[in-house]
């Protein structure tokens, strides 16, 4: 198993900056913010701009294998993610706090992330000439 | 286990917080597990639940249908709390002339009511639960 | 003895340290919607004042994928479970 | 000025359990949840309802004095707060952590209430035979 | 300071948030600052802001007036996203006859538009400010 | 060099950190609605990590009771001082 803790953690952000970033807070299922964020960077994305995603807080979640469907048939957001690499968005990061705390390894998501630290997140918010927060 | 009689107090807009669909789907286990469903109350973002007009693409619930359902089926009476829905938006069409709109928003078994109604369903009922955002 | 509902994830802290103010000995929590992932082992802390007298929703768990992931101290109900904690408890309220 | 920690808090719910118990968790203007649930008050007391009210978390700043309307001249709660009294809602409960993690003292406050320690919040709850949160 | 160009983006339903307030209030400070509010976008739960159906109490702000005197006075355009609409009954005449309903709840300056418009608002404009609950 | 929005109170403390994971040595914080209960003194610890960089809306914080409690260490700014704010940073993010 490869936990994050054993891999190096990028203190900066090695990947380019994208056009755009879209920050994801919320666990999938319980509010429709996750979703809504997913839409903006897929539209973004299928109107010709390099998207960047950022996972913060709950919103590493999103990422968890195994999801289903939800109550009474309610879609999850599982495939909006296995759709990203279709709109070339491949550049995904998630926060290293958000990760540790929630005990999450590499092996326990659906799409590998870069995880960073405290100073590489605000590095990311400030290389990006445009930033949404879900 | 002895019949007995829920009322619902649902706070949550549809399409926006899971707790729409958890108050529809704890309502059909109600009923499936043989008690009765006398009131669900809409309050706060909840009386959304009762638009006439929401149209979810084909493959979701529709949440309005499925209260209306439960009304057709088991006789579980919608109310609507009528000062939260009219600042939103929320009103039949007797609200609407009296407001001077041509349009409305909520149709039968959905009723406009007062928030008395709730307290009068907490007093009634074995049973009052909350889903709220 | 009353049933609390909570449906909102550990991060939510505030709304715990509330529930946990209100929660008496003979009372019982059921994990909903995004508390779910209160149970799993990693925000066992969240539920400390309440162990013993966890459950969480099986349906809410599944959809999130965390339902090989529960910590072994909280029972997992389904919708039927939900609504015998209904029965069994007088009263229910609501924790957001 | 009279610190609650001065005062003798109170471990078990003096005052005669009310018909319905309504507990307030949020702030003034920032939201409708504490205006819904002072409706739900005042209706339940009108209809002849005894009627208590708990506040914890941020629904201590309710109370606090020198509350105004706010943006766009959006009504504020404090109007039904003192209201409160011409209902004969009279037992005003809060949680005493709360008030002490707010630094509030009853010198802040529009009207005086009972702080309660955790003890006395679940009894407060189980006391009732009928509870709202908002 | 030169005249920007503003976009807002507004999540929050009305009158059950602050947030929905604080987009009119700021979008209002914005053309009295002598800036240019090109684009105003709801989403989430803010598309409730664009009913034509809301009746608030008369001593309350009309959100949906406000953000109408905004458009005729200055221009700004007022964009619902269709998806987040539809599903929460937020819709004008072509969307509802295409849905098969007799009623709407959006009119003119108000327009359903796609997620598209949010992505060129925040491309065109020199700021976007987000309010959300 | 951001201008970062926050509208919840310090009870939300999962917000406040992750804004902290975000915020620049150049970035500003703007305080609004309920976010106004920071500029409290008995909130000072959820301000900690934006020290000296922080205001807060003089409107909201008046309709709160709050216009004479605010700490000293905060920038009071009207609605107008939030326009200017806006003006001299490129970038706007909002938390919530």
């Amino acid at each position: 198993m490869t936990t994050f803790s054993d891999m190096e953690t990028v203190s900066d952000v090695e990947t380019v900056p994208q056009d755009l970033l879209i920050v994801l807070r919320h666990p999938p299922h319980g509010s429709q913010w996750l979703r809504e964020g997913l839409d903006v960077a897929l539209v973004a994305a299928a109107f010709g701009q390099r998207v960047g995603l950022l996972f913060q807080g709950d919103g590493v979640y999103a990422l968890l294998k195994g999801q289903q469907a939800g109550a009474l048939g309610q879609k999850g957001t599982h495939p909006q993610i296995a759709m990203l690499e279709m709109y070339d968005i491949d550049t995904l990061w998630a926060s290293e706090t958000a990760l540790a705390e929630r005990g999450l390894s590499a092996d326990d998501l659906m799409l590998p992330v870069v995880p960073l630290n405290a100073e590489a997140v605000a590095e990311c918010f400030a290389l990006h000439p445009h930033a949404l927060i879900f | 286990m002895p019949m007995l009689t829920y009322a619902l107090l649902l706070h949550a807009a549809p399409y926006s917080h899971q707790a729409a669909l958890s108050a529809l789907r704890f309502a059909e286990t109600v009923v499936a597990g043989g008690h009765r469903l006398k009131t669900v109350f809409f309050y706060h973002d909840g009386v959304h639940n009762a638009s006439a007009l929401m149209s979810p693409p084909q493959d979701e619930v529709h949440l309005a249908d499925g209260w209306k359902r439960l009304h057709e089926a088991h006789g579980a009476e919608l109310l609507v709390c009528v000062a939260a829905g009219l600042r939103r938006g929320v009103l039949d069409t007797s609200e609407a002339s009296r407001h001077g709109l041509a349009v409305h928003s909520v149709e039968p078994p959905f009723e406009l009511t007062g928030v008395g109604q709730l307290v009068d369903a907490m007093l009634a009922n074995d049973r009052l639960i909350t889903f709220a955002p | 003895m009353l049933l609390h509902l909570l449906n909102r994830s550990p991060q939510s802290l505030s709304v715990y340290r509330e529930l946990g103010e209100a929660f008496g000995a003979d009372d019982h929590l059921l994990l909903i919607e995004d508390a779910c992932y209160a149970a799993l082992p990693s925000a066992s802390a969240a539920l400390e004042p309440f162990e013993g007298r966890v459950s969480v929703l099986a349906e809410d768990l599944a959809s999130r994928g965390l339902a090989e992931r529960v910590s072994p101290a909280i029972a997992v109900v389904d919708m039927n479970g939900f609504l015998s904690l209904t029965e069994s408890h007088q009263r229910c309220v609501s924790w957001f």
